[in-house]
């Protein structure tokens, strides 16, 4: 067993348990994104295109700054731009990284059918491996935040890896190192926690952003990408960041009890026409003669 | 910058106004993000539109384009009505207490005294300090005591006036005619009521910034600062270097300058636009600010009595008016220009410098090329019909010249004028201009040093050799250099004296190694050269440690005085990388090398109160050690080192008064001794403060049937401002497919209240006419422009960011309109910077 | 699992089909880590050309710089030693690659003539040949010695540099070295504007 | 297509004790839509479940099966709506029909003795007809939702969401219905798997489970000679 399957805590369409769970200690790690200080700059857009050697998206202008409407397979890191009006007439304008989240509990592991194309390694990292991914798209449906995206030329999905390449080498994922203002933080979950919630205070106390605040949303478990907000209270003003994610309950439903009902029944129903057999055993063809191709 | 890019990190108090760092200096602005991050300190925003700078600001005015001379001159009173000023600093480290010549007359009427409507310029005599002793508590007197007969007089001198050696001062600033009187006297006028009308800025949010920015010197605090950070939104007005002026004077009032977390900072645009500046390639310097050479200049010694200061100062006060040097640093250019051929029997060769008369900056290129004078152009990575101003015109001047020299690593706009829109085959036919373009390096393929805004210098390597055929920039300039010399030298010519006998000492003369360049800059002795403080001795040959061991005697040669001591003995210091901190401020004094002598705050004495003890111990940069009875501290001292504060050294060492001045006498500009809000050139409304002398009056138009300037009454009633974009680089990046992504095509941001009225929508396309010309694009309908009042009435601001022409990405594929946004700007430039003003224009809007 | 190009040989060279069915046995490694692209390129410090914040960057190419390798530019990151950006870079820096790397990138001398609706490529001798011949022409035709006053003045009124923002202090100062000797007056750089 | 439409019904030997239950194309069809319901079987409880995703690897792995899913799905939809144009008529439930399901519990312990007699298709036959045609349905529309992985905009999510819970019990029901048709007619009913290969029943297991329809073709046949 390689040492990289020892650092894999979660794996998605497995049977059985998981080979290297519980073996190894490893710390979290966490981007923080400090929307407060975010310059949408776009240097993480292009870090992360840079360093996965994504090829440039043709793109149109469309009335804003943000690049795109929505992540893409090869975009897989977008500023969103939102312009918010105040009570007293000044305006915000607000700037957030979209990415995947790495979510504690990833909705798109839970919801891939392919053992092993979505694995969760023991830092946190929710990880595509498209050699293994089989192009159903269950993990877009899985997924709260709209974030992986199906290449139609290779079917396959595609995310943002938290530069695993990186981070396993002992470096930093390269949009955090990209970002100019270091309004992106990356550590471990617990320290960034305490930068994050620390930063929070900051805003509340010295800059007059009452209700600012921390996003790690408990609905997925918690995020390995956490957020201070100014508004913590209307993260969906920030490009539509779901106010309390958690993995979509169809998704939860078809997943668990429907998948072990339907496992039952379909048990059931075999079990059932095996012992209607034994019991009763096949129709014979009376009145007369018997079926002769018996 | 007086400072540098970390040590905003120190500040207590932001003002950024004219720049857009967040979006232009995205890797600096971290420290501005650290200063609030760390220290709370509070970020205003000053920007005609909600940039993404304002995004991360405490408070964001929107203010119109141009005027914000008179917004400052608002914090000026603000700040002098409500005692927010640092007045020991003001006192002894400014010209405040400084009495001005009787005769002089501040600007009620939009002039100062002594202005020639003729000729637009102004007789400067009476703009002079008066002569004489401590007036201090004889303000009752009413005036000082001018020098008799002196004005009137000067104005038909040969010689300019000259400061006089002894000035008059009140220490009290009671005397009515002193500095700091005269300057609450100008600014009086810009009232709350005043400043909302002419800025557009509602006079609640105007008394909110003035109250958050003053608030650092509240109740007598000498302890905090506060940095003004500025860019081209400045610099790129009529009146930008008044604009400047006024940022220096109110830094100045309120103890800002010298100080960590302080200082007047000029973020400067690209890469090496410090350096380009410092090694003068610009038409009227020489390299280190040396004052080019004009025709009444007969002699080197005529020339350096003109450009070499005298000290002028309150008796008791001690100035050390560094420029009284200037000899030094003259003679040693003129030894590494021409080497041998320079010597004390032909005046150091100084006949072989041109002799500059006239204004030949860059509008004055294109208006003299349109006019038929200038014959032939080099340019070398400088795209000038994108640039502009006004585009237009730069195409039809390169239409009249013979010949073109293009350097550049991809397709541009300018060696391609003959083929720009709209020329037709027939019309190209008649287009008689020889073009060369000549493929150069990148940046990656080549070594040297870039100087950036915080003055340092850092020697960057080659990682790769130049593609195809391309060619190192300086191999082709010696290459063309050398065949030049070689003409002369076969057919001679005229004056072909300096091309033979420039010094050219390097080890492959048609490729000079950057290195050796360097060194030549840095400086070397050419005899042995002894300091006579320390006996210390620098060998013949040998590189020199600093300037101060440049001579006037021609026995040491340098290339650049400022930059002597980046390639010493000891090898690169503008190569060095220590990585130390020991103060924790920023200053990594290991770090490359920052000119002058590895200095990284400017004027850092002025850190310290008149004892020499810093202004805030916990911030303390440099400062007075009894003991060894030297300058001592994290950075190097901008001072003389063993002055002991009780002589009163002015800590503006380069000033002639040693102090900073508030007041800028005689020469230094053009426009006036004060700063005084004039209206853009192309400006919705009459001046306020004196609708008879809207705009600046020495800014001169230019005369070709092109240069055109529109008014409100031909229907240009919307203002204009250009900008640039963070995600694109100038006229380069549109060649880049990873920027071309990330903002595909050109826009025009207007606010969502215009567009109603003009009936679009985001992303249909407008056309942006002004008087010059026009341009297509599709509208960015915001809010983060909003309409203004100004005097009353309802003024729309729009923003064109300036990246796209007709040649690149985007433009190739046919996605754009190939309409370069600078065919808008008007030809008109700062008196005293000569920099265009293309941050404000009138334009229409229509929907296409 | 989903078997990629290699496990299928893998099955049929092991005739494994029993084993595929039953499902066992095949798995590969859960989380085959992506290898580091710039592991053994090489670095080399430089500065970026854009913004006058000059941030350093750490240019990655490949090869070790031995004989054989033409270097090309793997990638660019920001230096974490520079104490000014401390390894970030801007979308403009961050791209770098892309300007280095470019396919729009001036590879010959070209020359227009005049009258022309076409580039014409020209041998570099050729050009630097011409371009000294009309700097000659062009000075000797607009040169003055002295102005009405009698004043020497020794410039050169009829030729123009305009250099560029990225142009190194060095360049620079070979410029005004060449163009002051030539008498020229009208030196301007992107400073100005 | 009516019971009274059936043409033959001698049988391609020319036993006189062979009926004609299937014609060739009906065949065709069945065996059309039985395959490739096995295929998406196969596939889709790969899909389903971790610990049957190696039956993915049966039909060349999981990308493939993933590519041949959809298709297969759309042959099958196919054949299922041949089979609704061509058997709509025999599919609708007869008053014998009502009278026959009364009596089911003797059809499943095998006492077919008591069972009223019925026509061509008993009505647990029509039933899964019926469950296959509105299953297929379901999992034709909730199946093409699936199958636009990039083409569903976010705010058009609760689309994906039901389409994954009705493509689930739609399978789920279709199973349970397959399940029963195979053992039937494989196991349980001796004959029928002949049936739908050779196409013919013999005399006596017409009429035996399908006394109406044998008497029905034996008229017709009658009336034919």
């Amino acid at each position: 067993m390689s040492q990289a399957t020892l650092r894999v805590q979660k794996i998605s369409g497995h049977a059985g348990p998981i080979p290297g769970e519980g073996m190894q200690r490893e710390d979290q790690v966490c981007k923080l994104v400090d929307t407060t200080t975010c310059i949408g700059c776009k240097a993480c857009e292009i870090a992360c295109q840079e360093w996965n050697d994504l090829p440039f998206a043709q793109t149109t202008f469309d009335n804003t700054y943000q690049t795109m409407p929505t992540t893409q397979w090869n975009f897989w890191n977008l500023i969103k731009f939102n312009e918010q009006p105040k009570e007293d007439g000044t305006m915000m304008w607000l700037m957030r990284k979209d990415q995947c989240m790495h979510c504690a509990d990833p909705g798109c592991l839970a919801a891939c059918p392919s053992d092993g194309a979505i694995v969760q390694y023991t830092n946190g990292i929710v990880d595509f491996q498209q050699d293994r991914c089989i192009g159903c798209g269950y993990c877009i449906t899985g997924c709260p935040f709209n974030i992986p995206k199906f290449n139609p030329t290779t079917k396959k999905v595609y995310k943002c890896t938290l530069c695993s390449d990186r981070v396993s080498q002992g470096l930093e994922p390269a949009c955090i190192k990209a970002c100019p203002t270091g309004c992106l933080h990356f550590g471990t979950k617990d320290d960034m926690k305490d930068l994050a919630e620390k930063r929070a205070r900051q805003l509340r106390e010295h800059y007059g952003f009452e209700n600012a605040g921390v996003y790690d949303p408990p609905g997925v478990g918690g995020t390995g990408v956490i957020y201070v907000l100014h508004d913590a209270t209307n993260p969906e003003a920030y490009g539509g960041l779901p106010a309390n994610p958690s993995i979509p309950w169809a998704v939860r439903l078809w997943k668990t009890p429907l998948r072990w009902l339907g496992n039952l029944a379909m048990l059931g129903g075999l079990v059932g026409v095996t012992l209607h057999y034994l019991r009763f055993g096949p129709k014979t063809v009376h009145n007369g003669e018997s079926e002769k191709r018996s | 910058m007086t400072n540098g890019w970390i040590d905003i990190k120190n500040t207590d108090m932001m003002l950024i106004e004219g720049g857009n760092p967040a979006e232009n200096h995205p890797c600096g602005f971290k420290w501005a993000i650290e200063a609030k991050r760390n220290r709370n300190a509070k970020m205003i925003v000053v920007d005609p539109r909600f940039t993404r700078t304002a995004a991360v600001a405490d408070l964001h005015l929107q203010i119109r384009t141009g005027t914000d001379i008179a917004f400052l001159g608002g914090l000026v009173r603000f700040a002098i009505e409500n005692s927010r000023i640092a007045k020991d600093y003001l006192v002894n480290y400014t010209n405040a207490a400084f009495i001005i010549r009787d005769g002089f007359k501040l600007p009620d009427d939009g002039l100062y005294s002594g202005f020639d409507p003729a000729t637009q310029t102004y007789d400067k005599s009476t703009w002079n300090y008066a002569e004489g002793g401590d007036m201090s508590g004889k303000a009752g007197g009413g005036t000082a005591v001018p020098h008799a007969g002196s004005h009137g007089q000067d104005a038909h001198a040969a010689v300019p006036p000259a400061l006089p050696e002894n000035v008059a001062y009140d220490l009290t600033l009671q005397h009515p005619r002193c500095v700091f009187q005269l300057l609450r006297q100008q600014y009086s006028r810009y009232t709350p009521e005043m400043v909302e009308k002419i800025t557009g800025i509602p006079q609640d949010q105007f008394h909110k910034a003035a109250d958050l920015f003053t608030s650092i010197r509240k109740d007598g605090d000498t302890k905090k600062v506060g940095t003004i950070i500025y860019s081209v939104g400045w610099t790129q007005h009529s009146s930008g270097t008044q604009t400047i002026r006024t940022a220096a004077i109110l830094q100045l009032l309120l103890g800002n300058v010298g100080r960590a977390g302080g200082g007047v900072n000029a973020l400067r645009g690209h890469a090496n636009i410090q350096g380009a500046t410092d090694m003068a390639g610009v038409f009227d310097l020489l390299p280190g600010y040396l004052k080019v050479p004009n025709p009444n200049d007969t002699s080197l010694d005529a020339y350096l009595k003109r450009i070499t200061p005298k000290p002028s100062k309150p008796g008791p006060w001690q100035s050390m008016n560094y420029w009284g040097n200037t000899p030094k640093f003259a003679v040693s250019f003129l030894r590494a220009m021409f080497g041998p051929a320079a010597s004390k029997e032909n005046d150091w060769a100084f006949d072989y410098l041109p002799k500059v008369d006239r204004n030949y900056s860059w509008i004055q290129i294109w208006d003299n090329m349109y006019r038929g004078s200038v014959k032939g152009l080099f340019a070398f990575g400088m795209n000038g019909v994108m640039i502009g101003p006004d585009s237009k015109k730069n195409i039809e001047a390169l239409k009249k010249a013979d010949w073109l020299v293009v350097g550049e690593i991809y397709p541009d706009e300018t060696s391609e004028f003959w083929k720009s829109p709209g020329i037709t085959p027939e019309e190209m036919k008649g287009i008689q201009t020889t073009v060369y373009r000549l493929p150069c390096a990148g940046f990656a393929e080549k070594d040297g040093s870039f100087t950036n805004s915080a003055r340092w210098l850092q020697w960057k390597n080659a990682a790769l050799p130049p593609p195809g055929d391309c060619r190192l920039d300086q191999a082709i300039v010696a290459q063309i250099f050398l065949k030049v010399r070689e003409l002369y030298q076969k057919e001679g010519g005229k004056f072909p004296d300096p091309i033979l006998k420039l010094a050219w000492p390097y080890g492959d003369p048609h490729n000079p190694s950057l290195s050796e360049v360097a060194k030549e800059i840095n400086g070397k002795a050419l005899a042995d050269v002894t300091d006579p403080a320390t006996k210390l001795v620098t060998k013949a040959g040998q590189q020199l440690p600093s300037f101060a061991w440049l001579r006037d005697d021609g026995s040491t040669s340098c290339g650049n005085w400022i930059y002597s001591g980046s390639w010493t003995e000891a090898g690169p210091q503008l190569a060095r990388r220590g990585t130390e901190d020991p103060s924790g401020l920023g200053i990594y004094p290991n770090w490359a090398w920052s000119w002058p002598v590895n200095r990284r705050v400017l004027y850092n004495r002025a850190s310290c109160d008149v004892e020499g003890k810093p202004w805030d111990p916990s911030r303390r940069q440099v400062w007075w050690n009894e003991s060894v009875q030297k300058w001592t501290g994290h950075d190097v001292p901008d001072f003389k080192p063993d002055s002991n504060p009780k002589e009163h050294l002015g800590p503006f060492i380069m000033n002639p008064e040693g102090v900073g001045r508030l007041f800028m006498p005689i020469g230094a500009v053009a426009d006036g001794p004060f700063p005084e809000h004039y209206e853009p050139i192309e400006s919705p409304v009459a001046n306020l403060l004196h609708p008879n002398q809207s705009n600046n009056p020495v800014v001169e138009k230019l005369k070709t049937p092109l240069d055109k300037y529109g008014t409100v009454a031909e229907g240009f009633n919307i203002i204009c401002t250009t900008y640039r974009l963070t995600e694109h680089y100038h006229y380069w990046t549109k060649n880049n497919p990873a920027n071309v992504e990330l903002v595909p095509e050109p826009f025009v941001e207007v606010p969502a209240e215009l567009a109603d009225e003009v009936g679009i929508r985001g992303g249909e396309k407008v056309k942006v006419t002004s008087a010059r010309g026009e341009i297509i694009a599709k509208a960015m309908v915001t809010r983060r422009i909003k309409p203004m009042m100004i005097d009353g009435k309802k003024t729309y601001q729009i923003g064109i960011p300036i990246h796209w022409g007709y040649r690149g990405i985007a433009e190739d594929e046919g996605r754009t309109a190939h309409t370069p946004t600078n065919l808008l700007s008007p030809t008109v430039v700062d008196p005293n910077a000569f920099t265009p003003e293309f941050k404000g224009f009138l334009v229409k809007l229509e929907r296409v | 699992m989903a078997p990629t190009r290699r496990d299928f040989l893998k099955l049929s060279t092991a005739g494994g089909v029993a084993a595929s069915i039953l499902g066992f046995d095949l798995a590969p490694a859960y989380a085959e880590m992506r290898a580091l692209k710039i592991a053994r390129a090489s670095e080399t410090r430089s500065t970026c050309p854009y913004c006058s914040v000059s941030c350093g960057v750490i240019i990655y190419t490949q090869g070790d710089g031995a004989k054989n390798v033409t270097p090309f530019v793997v990638h660019v990151e920001g230096d974490p030693d520079h104490p000014i950006n401390r390894g970030t870079l801007c979308p403009k820096g961050s791209s770098l690659q892309q300007d280095i790397l470019n396919e729009r990138r001036l590879l010959k001398p070209q020359v227009r003539r005049p009258g022309s609706d076409r580039w014409d490529d020209i041998a570099w001798d050729d050009a630097i040949n011409e371009i000294g011949r009309w700097v000659k022409k062009s000075r000797d035709a607009t040169f003055v010695e002295k102005d009405a006053q009698g004043h020497t003045v020794n410039r050169c009124e009829g030729i123009a540099w305009t250099g560029g923002c990225t142009d190194t202090n060095e360049f620079n100062y070979l410029v005004v070295k060449t163009m002051r000797s030539m008498g020229l007056c009208y030196i301007e750089n992107q400073a100005r504007v | 297509m009516s019971t009274n439409a059936l043409p033959h019904t001698r049988t391609q030997s020319g036993s006189e004790d062979r009926i004609l239950r299937y014609t060739l194309a009906e065949r065709v069809v069945h065996w059309v839509a039985g395959l490739s319901y096995i295929y998406l079987l196969i596939t889709g409880l790969a899909f389903w479940s971790p610990y049957l995703f190696w039956l993915a690897d049966l039909v060349g792995g999981g990308p493939t099966a993933r590519f041949g899913h959809p298709w297969m799905g759309l042959v099958w939809s196919v054949a299922i709506f041949w089979m609704y144009t061509a058997w709509r008529e025999d599919m609708r439930t007869t008053p014998a029909d009502r009278k026959w399901a009364k009596h089911v519990g003797d059809y499943i312990r095998n006492h077919d003795e008591n069972l009223p007699p019925i026509g061509r298709f008993n009505i647990g036959q029509k039933q899964f007809f019926w469950l296959m045609l509105f299953g297929g349905i379901a999992l034709l529309l909730s199946g093409v939702a699936m199958w636009l992985v990039n083409d569903i905009p976010w705010s058009w999510r609760w689309l994906r969401y039901t389409a994954v819970l009705v493509h689930a019990v739609a399978a789920l029901l279709t199973i349970g219905g397959f399940i029963i048709h195979v053992y039937m007619g494989t196991a349980m009913v001796r004959g029928g798997f002949t049936s739908i290969i050779r196409g013919e029943v013999s005399v006596a297991w017409a009429r035996m489970h399908h006394r109406l329809w044998y008497e029905h073709v034996k008229g017709a046949s009658s009336r034919e000679k």
